[in-house]
Formats: C-alpha cells, structure tokens, sequence
C-alpha cells in the first residue's frame, strides 16, 4: 500500500487545486458565452448573415475547447501538429468539394 | 474501332476535326514521353551491364550532391509537361461551349439502351444519325443509374447523370458508320449498351428524316403533354395571377423565396416539374402537385423542350382552356419509372 | 570505438550464434502462441499468410475474366457472373491485397527492427488490426464468393444503392470493418516511428523505408474515416433510403465520387510508397552505393502523401463536376509528377558507379522502375482533360493503373519478399528459381497490360463481358500474357515455402546490406536486438569510392 | 479515507525504455485517433454542408422542425460534462483518487443526461412524424429534399450517441477500477489519454450542434 498522507482540510492543497482549475474554469464560462451568442442569434434573428457569425463563433469555440480544455496550449510542438493537420484535412475536403459545388 | 476497321487496326477512325487533334495531342505528348523516360531505361541497362559486380571500370565518386542536378529532372519535365495540360485544357473548354447553332438532340440513358430524340421528334434507340458538317449537341440525361455516353470516332465522351442534365458537342466531318458505348460501368447488360453513330451527308440526312416518320416535333410533342398533364390549368400564357408564366422563362435568372436566384436551366425546368416544394420561388405559394415518378423521362425531356421555346414561336397566349378537369395528381401515368425498392435485398441462400 | 559500435556500423562483421537466445520463431511453437502473440514479426507473418490467401482468391477471379474475354460475344460466362467476377477481383485485390500488402506485412515487420525500437508502441493493438482485419475480410470475401456483388469496386451510388440486385451491403460492410484495421496499423506506425526510434536514430537516418510508412500511415489516418463514413452512408442509403446520394429525393451521386475519391485516390500511394520504400532499399543494397539524393526522396515521399489528397477529381472530369473544378484538379494532377520524378531519377543515379549485383530483388527493382515509369505517365495522359474525355473509363485506364498497382506494388512486394526472407524465415531462396520468375512476370505483365493501353485508345470500354468482334486480337495476346504472368505468381508460392523446409540457413546479412534490420541475427530475437543499439551513423553508409580507394 | 492522495505514476510496459516514452506514445496515439475521429465526422459535415448549399429552402424546412432547445441544453449539458472533466484530470495529477472518481462520475451522469435528453428529443421526432425512415408518413411530404437533412441529422446524431455512450461506458469502467488505492499509482496516464477523448466528443458536439439546428433557420 502506498504512503496516504492526510490532507482533509490542508488549505495548501485546496488552494493549490483552485489555482489548477482556473484554467477550465475560464474555458467553461468563455463556452457557456460563446453558446448564448449562437443559441441567441439562433432564435431570435435567424438570417444568411446571422449564420455566418455562427460559424464564426463555433470557431472560437473549437479554439478554446482545444487549446485550453485540451490544453494543446501547453503540449509540444508534435502534438500540435496532429491537433492541426486534422482540421488542415477537413479544410482540403471542403474546400475542393465546394469548389466544384459552387462553381456548377 | 469500327465495324468496317481492319482487325488489326492500331489506332482508331476518327470522323472530327477535334478527334484530330486529340489524336495529334497524344501522340506529341507520347513523344515528349519517350524523350523522359527512354533515357531512364537506357540508363538503367547500361549501368547494370557496366557496373555490374567484378566488372573492372572506374567506380569513382563522392557523396558530394549536385543540387542543380536534383531541382532541374524535378522541374524541367514538370513545366514540359504543363503545356500538354494547356493544350488539353483549352481543347476541354472548346468541348464545354457548344455553338449556338448547333441542332439539339436529346438522349435518355437507360438500363440498358439509348434513346435519342431529333429536333424533329424522330427518335431512335441505342443507334444515332447525324449530318456531317453540322454541330451537334447532344443534351442527356439518365433515368436510373450513372452511364456515360462514349463516341471513340470523335473522342469525346460525357456521362448520364440521373436527375440532372449534362451536354457533349461534336462535329462530324466525314460519313461512315462508328460505335456508340456507354462506358461507365450500368449493371447487368452495361456491355450490351452500344449501338452505331451513322454519319451521313447533309442530303442522306434529310432523307432519312423525312422516312424515318415522326409525327410531330419535340417542341410539339411537348405542347399537347403540357395540355395532357394539366399544367394549362395554372401557366396560362403570361398570366401570372396562379402561377407565373413560363414565356421567356428559359435561361433566366429566378428568385428563390430562401433569398439567392437560380438560373432557369433544362435541369431547373425538370426538377420544378419533379418537385415544386424544392427550394420554393419568391413570390408564389407551393400549390402544384409533385410529378415525381408520374412523368417519364422521356416525357420530361419534350416538356422542357416545349417551355424553352422563345414565346413567340410558342404562342402561349393562343393556348386553350385546361383540357382535363381532373387534377393533376391522379393523371394516370403512361409509364411509371421502373425502381426496385431500396429494400430489395435478396436474403443470402 | 566498441565492438559493439563495430558490428552497427558494419553489419559484415559476423556475430557469435553461440548461446544466443532462440529466434523469435522457434522460441514456442503452439497455435496460442501465434493466435495470441503481441510480436510484432508473428503478426507480420500472420498478415503474410492471410494477403497471399486473398491474392490468390483475386488472381482466381482475375484468370476467369481473362479466360472470359477470349472470345468478343462473351459465350463463357453470363454477363452476371462476368460482372461479379470483375468485382471480387477488384474488391479484394484493391481493399484486401494491395492496400495492406507491403504495410501489413514488411512495415510492421521491418519498422521496429530499422529503427530499433523492442516493437511497436501498441502491441496489442496490433494484434487486433490483424484481427479486425481477417474479420471484415472473410465477410466480404465469403460474400463476393458465395453471393456476389456486381458493382465493381467503385460501388458508385445509385447502382449500388437502388439499382444493383446483389448483396451489396455485407460486402460493404466488411469493407467499413477492415478501414479499421488500415486506421490502427497507421496509428501504430505514426506513433512508433515518433517514438521509439532507438538513441541516436535521428530522422534523417532512417531508412527511406520508414519514411515511406510514416507518409502512408499519414494518408490512412486522414483519409481512411473518410470512406469510412462515406460506405456507412451507402449502407444506410441502401438499407434505409436515406437519399443523400438520390438525386429522386434531390441527392447527389456525384458526392459520392467525391467522398469516394477522397480517399480512395490517396489509397493509389498507399500502394504505392511502400513500394517506393522498397525499392529505395534494394537498389542501393545492390549496387552498393549510398542512395542519390536521400534528403529528396524522404521529402519527396511525404510530398506525394500530401499532393495526393488534392487530385482526386481527376476520376471525374467527365462526371459532371464543373468545368473550374476540372481545371483545376487537371492542373494539381501534373503536379504529382514532381516529387515521382525525384524517386525514378534517384533509383536511376544510384545505379551509377555502383557495383551491381543483378539478384532477385535488384530484377523486381529494375522492372520496377520501368513499369512505375510507364504507369506515372500514361496517369499524366489521363489527367490531361481532353485526353481523359477520350479514355476515360475504357482499357486504356486500366491497363494504367495496372502498370501502377502490379507493375509498382506487385513487383516491390515481389522484390521486397526475397530481399528479406532471409531475415524473415532464417533460410535462403533458391536464387535461380527467383530470377526465372522475375523475368517470367516481367515478361508476362507486359504482353498482358501493354495491349490494354491500345485497346483502351482503339476505344474499347472497360467492364465489357460482351465486346466487338474487332478488338479480340488484342485481347487474346492480353490473355494469353496472363497466363505467363500467373506462373511467374506461382513459382514463388511453391519455392519460397519449400524453401522453409530445403532452404539453406540464411547468414544474418546476406547481401551486405545496411541498416539495423541486417545488424540482428536470421530470424531475429523476440525482442529484436541482443542489446539496444545505438546510432551514429548516415542511413545506407555504403563505402565511397573516392579517388583514394581506385 | 477519502481526503487522501497517493502517488502518482505509470507502470512501464515492457517495449518502452522508460514511463516518458509511454506517457509521450499514449498521448500522441489518442490525438492521432482524434485525428481519424475529426474526419469521420467531417463526411457527415460535408454533405450537411452541401445540403445547405444544395437546398437552402428544404434545409430551412427541416431545420425549423429540429428541437433547437433540446439541442442547445444538450449542448450546456456536454460543456459542463467537459468542465468535471477537467477536473477529474486536475485531481489525477494532484492525486486525489477518491475526489477524481467523484468527477469521474459527476461526467458520467452528465453524459447520460445528455442520452437522456436525445432519447426524448427522438422520440418527440417520432410523434411529429419526423422519422421517415420507420416507415412512417413523413411530416414534409411535399418536400423530399427535406428529408436529406432530416436524415443526415439521424445518422449524424446517433453516430455522436455512439460515441458518447462508448464514453459514459469506458468512464464508469474506469470509475470503477480506480474505486480501488493504487490506480493513479499505476496507471494515472489513463485518464488523462481519455479526457482527451471525452473533450473531442464534446468538441464533435460543439459544431454539429449549429451545423444541424442552427445555421439555416
């Protein structure tokens, strides 16, 4: 069995866990926001140009769930290759299907 | 190859000026071809003969890279290339502007045959003729699966999609007779879908027309199916208060009531007939009835022939009252598509 | 400098074989112990055992469409079964042979022992690729056979989702089912290649053989769910009637083409680079010389993986994709020919001043380079637009890709299988039974694919069971060339597995290559070295002839 | 016994020469999966894509009939689920066994509210006759177009159910081994390769949720 130190009430370590979720706690408001924007313009002024600030904020999102809820911002430079090259692949799919698609 | 070719034929009977030049494109290009890679197999049987191991000859070098070497066999057969890619580039878009003279036929695909259509309503299966010296447009569509329409005499071919148009041209400047396939792969009998492309002089031509005994136009045939189907009872003319008029329609631009406008294409014209509730135009209700699988394709293709006639010729003031009363969608149809149902299965033995 | 240091960088240098501990192939003998190994070599040779099945399975197949188009008006078979034929040679040739064949098999072999890694990172893992792998491939294959699909290996919708009669759907999912099983080896690879390279083996000290395999396991990892997902929505479409590809309810089958490209054009260089990498090691291990440009044919490898993903339209110039598309991806197609360019001139330059042994792998590595060539430029005929509208879909097209897939994978793997048998199985080949079936299919593929290319400009469709009596000729001499080429396919079956037994006892580098794999003992240890090497020195450092040395 | 920490490590397998190396693989494995996973989706994506393009009105149609604010709590649902999430990972590190197994299941039970809540917005799609596919008369009849979307929007959500419940599945399995000392000790790589996971699960979530009930209405 291995060592147990007792920290029931350690305020060191409750504070020292606080300051570990400051991080994903930001990432959780700043997602909880970016979805009150959408789901706003969503219902209440649905239009074309609505739409496009939609992806724009779906954008953000992504951005934030990756860089700071899967904190690519932390991870070597390796790991955010692969983080990228994905969303690199899925711009290559649809960007040359759009192009036949839009130029019909 | 053709029926009359000689049966060890090298290379294929061409009947267009634009079959020429393919023919001439490829083999300038093969000769570019062979200037590449000749080099290469020479190089690899002389190097395995002389610096084969034991022979005794001067094996000296360094790991020392001629880079200049390296980027021109990368970049000097690439820009040689490329101006193959402009050649056939430019041949391509000839291919995709058909002249606005050129007499129109329509072509149905269908497992497993071709259906041609003259301007003049004179139809054909799987066999075509045309006049030499005179454009040819061919406007197809399939009425099942994907097939593509393939004339080797003129190198050209374009596939049958279903549910949407799509065109080839060509000039055909000799008579003969030459072969007509579907090349993309249609199921069971997709090799029995061949016939023959009979090229006649301007004169055979229109004998031929004149015995092959069609009773009216395409643009004619359409117009009592516009009666027969019911579609007088809403378009009439350029009233627009039901419905709005199909005069002049054709070729123009038409709102869409999701914003954005479509062209009025052949394609456009089908798919509102198909079906009206699709991406709904400004301005009206959806009140029509979907044709979807009451009208066939070939039916369709008379239809649209018939609305994109200019208004002048069409007349479509002078048409009468609705024919038929019934509505519409209780037509019986003259011939539903055939389609096997999507569950169609067969259960493994 | 340590002996040990000697015998890395001179892999001539013999080692005792006294007392060492018992290869990786006789260290247990029991069913389990292969059925439930985590070793990557017993995996390797699993995925040897079942591709060469599912060769011979679509060999089979492809003889009977030979046999069939002997005569034009298709008199031997019904045009049903010549349509399923073609479709089991195709399916299982493309899906279950080609694609994982050299991967599958030397990569997963090869690629811990090059850069001297104990295994893959994910031993497991692996074992349950070749697992997901044999699953979905009996399924289909029980299914082609029993059953029989006749939408040839494209599937395009709506043939195969509303038109085809046949059983389409468990064909399409065993395909689904193996894409797993490409997804997990690349996985595997990628991961290994990143991390467990042995101290001192920098990235550009491996050999052109992992970087070959680190470029396909890029495309099997990004393009592999694409199809994935696309033959799922087949599957539903066919199932359930979706309709995303049924242009009755406003779909598209041409999506479908472009979903189906996207991956399955980049699935033409997973063939291919391992290949590549094959021959990037055979031609510098006999000619002794190190390889011409080594920096540009690693770049040029993951060039190719990436340009690749750009091109895929080039299938559809006649499909109905617009005009600017086809343009455009008529323009990306020529550019692949650059980085090919690099490979075949490289191959060519190595051979200069070598000092050349013309054994069985160096005759599959010349033919190799031959065919590659002829097969890279008529692609560039085909991606030229008015060219293509002529060949498109005619034998022209397939006598290309043949050149590609048997005259480059075929031949590589060929190549690749003799070059480390050795290494594999401890026993040597009978050198001249080799060499009589490397020119045996050299000469046969030839006189079988050159007359398509004819045929296909003469104008002759492809998937024909019933054509015009004008192109036989041709046909016949295509026929008959199979027949050399299924000979020269079964020499090798029947000498290399008596070998096993009859073959003599392999030394631990044959051909005096370098490299790792060729500084361990034949077969190698379980755990692949006796010790962990250590690397410091340049990949394929055959000695320089320097004026000093004449 | 539950305010306690305990060391935190990994055992070394044995194809590894030392726990960086493994921990380095088993990170670098899950995002290559990720990877695989992003484009799995992305097909589904592309055609909604081309849907919207093809078919702006029938989208339109369809998409007025989806649930949004069953969508856009579920969506609340996910993000909160990633926000135990990350918790579960802080106290891994820190090595809070007991504590991490209590996020551990507070994200499992998000999980499964969010099936919940899909279940029921399913089933609210059956009773208004939005599941054409069942054989049931189809709410948009008029309009085939629509039922493309409608589609799409089945097999891309139940395709995001699957991988969710395979999510909720592996956490509880995990929950449960680590119910016992000795797990962060041995294995606390795990749970953060699966919190990768469970964000790009939340990630997927996060752009199917405008690309189907949003954008286009």
């Amino acid at each position: 069995m291995s060592t147990q130190l007792s920290i029931a009430h350690d305020p060191a370590a409750r504070h020292a866990l606080w300051q570990r979720m400051r991080v994903p706690a930001f990432a959780f408001v700043a997602l909880m926001l970016f979805l009150a924007a959408i789901v706003g313009l969503g219902a209440l002024a649905p239009s074309r140009t609505a739409s496009f600030i939609e992806i724009g904020l779906v954008a953000c999102m992504i951005l934030t769930v990756l860089l700071f809820s899967m904190e690519v911002r932390l991870e070597t430079p390796l790991m955010r290759f692969f983080a990228l090259i994905g969303f690199a692949w899925v711009g290559i799919l649809f960007g040359m299907v759009l192009l036949d698609y839009l130029s019909r | 190859m053709n029926p009359n070719d000689h049966p060890i034929a090298l290379w294929p009977a061409s009947a267009s000026a634009s079959a020429v030049e393919t023919d001439w494109l490829i083999l300038a290009f093969t000769v570019l071809t062979l200037l590449l890679v000749v080099p290469i197999f020479i190089g690899v049987t002389i190097f395995a003969i002389r610096y084969r191991d034991g022979n005794k000859v001067n094996r000296q070098h360094s790991d020392r890279r001629d880079r200049m070497l390296e980027l021109g066999w990368m970049l000097i057969p690439f820009t040689l290339t490329l101006f193959f890619f402009a050649w056939g580039a430019r041949m391509f878009m000839d291919h995709k502007n058909p002249p606005a003279n050129a007499t129109r036929i329509e072509a149905i695909g269908k497992q497993w045959m071709w259906k041609f259509q003259h301007p003049g309503g004179e139809a054909e299966i799987n066999d075509l003729h045309v006049p030499t010296g005179e454009p040819i447009l061919i406007n197809m569509i399939s009425q099942d699966v994907i097939h593509s329409l393939y004339i080797p005499a003129m190198r050209i071919q374009v596939e049958t999609l279903p549910g949407r148009y799509t065109q080839l041209w060509f000039q055909a400047d000799r008579p003969g007779t030459f072969r007509i396939y579907c090349s993309e792969f249609c199921g069971t009998d997709h090799s029995a879908m061949d016939g023959l492309l009979t090229v006649m002089t301007p004169a055979d031509y229109s004998d031929w027309l004149a015995h092959s005994g069609s009773s009216a136009s395409m643009a004619e045939a359409g117009k009592s199916l516009f009666s027969a189907y019911g579609c007088t009872g809403c378009h009439r003319g350029t009233d627009t208060d039901r419905a709005p008029t199909l005069a002049g329609l054709y070729g123009r631009p038409v709102r869409l009531a999701g914003g954005g406008t479509v062209a009025a294409d052949d394609s456009f014209l089908r798919d509102k007939i198909q079906n009206p509730g699709h991406n709904p135009i400004a301005g009206y209700p959806q009140v029509m009835p979907s044709f979807n699988g009451i009208i066939p394709e070939d039916e369709l293709t008379r239809l649209v022939a018939y609305i994109r006639q200019p208004p002048t010729t069409r007349k479509l003031s002078a048409l009468p009252t609705p024919l038929i009363e019934a509505p519409p969608s209780i037509v019986a149809p003259s011939s539903v598509l055939a389609q096997r149902s999507p569950l169609a299965e067969p259960s493994l033995p | 400098m340590s002996p040990l240091d000697i015998t890395l960088r001179d892999p001539e240098t013999p080692r005792s074989t006294l007392g060492r501990p018992p290869d990786y192939l006789h260290e247990a003998h029991t069913l389990r112990s292969w059925f439930f190994t985590t070793d990557h070599k017993r995996i390797a040779l699993l995925y040897l055992a079942t591709i060469t099945a599912f060769f011979v399975v679509g060999a089979i197949a492809a003889g009977l469409v030979r046999l069939s188009l002997i005569v034009p008006n298709g008199q031997i078979f019904t045009s049903d079964t010549y349509n399923k034929l073609f479709t089991v040679h195709g399916v299982v040739m493309v899906w279950f042979f080609l694609i994982p064949s050299i991967p599958a098999t030397f990569g997963n072999f090869l690629i811990p022992l090059m850069i001297g890694a104990k295994d893959l990172a994910f031993p497991r893992l692996n074992l349950l690729s070749w697992y997901v792998f044999i699953g979905g491939g009996l399924f289909t294959v029980a299914d082609l056979v029993i059953g029989g699909v006749d939408t040839g290996w494209t599937f395009y919708a709506p043939l195969s989702t509303t038109f085809s009669n046949t059983y389409v759907v468990p064909a399409l999912i065993g395909v689904i089912i193996v894409g797993f099983s490409s997804i997990l080896t690349g996985l595997n690879f990628v991961v290994t290649i990143h991390t467990m390279r042995a101290p001192g083996m920098t990235w550009f000290r491996m050999p052109i053989f992992v970087w070959t395999h680190y470029a396909v396991s890029l495309i099997f990892l990004l393009g592999t769910p694409v199809i994935t997902i696309t033959l799922i929505l087949l599957v539903m479409e066919r199932s359930f009637g979706i309709g995303v590809f049924d242009p009755r309810l406003g779909g598209d089958p041409v999506l479908f083409e472009h979903l189906f490209w996207f991956y399955s054009h980049p699935a033409v260089y997973i063939m291919v680079l391992p290949g590549m990498g094959v021959i990037s090691e055979i031609v510098p291990a006999f000619a002794q010389k190190r390889l011409f440009g080594y920096r540009f044919v690693a770049y040029a490898s993951l060039a190719l993986a990436s340009i690749t993903f750009f091109v895929w339209g080039h299938h559809m110039f006649v499909n109905g994709e617009s005009n600017l598309a086809a343009l455009v991806f008529s323009l990306l197609s020529f550019a692949v020919a650059v980085p090919s360019a690099v490979k075949v001139y490289n191959w060519t330059a190595t051979m200069y001043k070598g000092s050349i042994r013309l054994q069985t792998p160096m005759l599959y590595a010349m033919g190799y380079i031959g065919l590659f060539v002829l097969g890279g430029l008529t692609g560039l005929f085909l991606a030229t637009l008015s060219i293509n509208e002529h060949t498109h879909g005619t034998y022209f097209v397939v006598a290309h890709f043949h050149y590609i897939m048997v005259g480059g994978t075929m031949l590589a793997f060929l190549g690749g299988l003799h070059f480390w048998w050795p290494k594999f199985t401890g026993k040597m080949y009978p050198e001249a039974w080799g060499r009589v079936s490397a020119i045996f299919i050299f000469i046969g593929f030839n006189v079988t694919f050159f007359p398509q290319f004819l045929l296909g400009y003469l104008g002759m469709p492809r998937r024909y069971h019933d054509y015009p009596p004008e192109f036989q000729l041709l046909n016949i001499v295509s026929s008959a060339g199979a027949t050399i080429l299924a000979a020269g396919y079964i020499f090798p079956m029947i000498y290399l597995i008596w070998s096993l037994w009859f073959g003599r006892q392999a030394p631990s580098n044959p051909w005096q290559a370098k490299g790792l794999e060729w500084t361990t003992t034949s077969p190698p240890p379980t755990h692949n070295f006796e010790t962990p090497p250590t690397v410091d020195f340049a990949p394929y450092d055959y000695p320089l002839r320097t004026p000093a040395d004449v | 016994m539950s305010d306690v920490t305990f060391p935190v490590g990994i055992d070394v397998h044995e194809q590894f020469a030392n726990a960086d190396q493994q921990r380095h693989a088993a990170q670098l494995g899950m995002w290559i999966w990720l990877v695989t996973e992003l484009l799995l989706f992305a097909g589904l994506f592309m055609v909604a894509l081309v849907l919207h393009i093809m078919h702006p009105g029938s989208v339109r149609a369809a998409v007025l009939h989806f649930k949004f604010w069953i969508g856009a709590a579920n969506t609340a649902v996910l993000i909160c689920s990633s926000f135990t999430m990350s918790g579960a990972i802080m106290l891994s590190r820190m090595g809070w066994q007991r504590w991490m197994v209590r996020c551990m299941l507070a994200t499992a039970a998000l999980g499964s509210l969010f099936l919940l809540l899909k279940g029921y917005e399913y089933y609210l799609d059956y009773a208004e006759h939005m599941m054409p596919f069942v054989g049931q008369p189809y709410a948009l009849e008029g309009d085939p177009a629509s039922r493309l979307f409608t589609n799409l929007y089945f097999v891309t959500t139940a395709l995001h159910g699957a991988h969710l419940t395979t999510g909720v599945a592996i956490l509880l399995w995990m929950a449960w081994q680590a119910h016992r000392p000795g797990f962060l000790q041995a294995r606390q790589n795990r749970i953060e390769v699966y919190g990768l996971y469970w964000h790009f699960i939340d990630l997927i979530w996060i752009i199917v949720f405008p690309l189907l009930y949003v954008v286009g209405r």
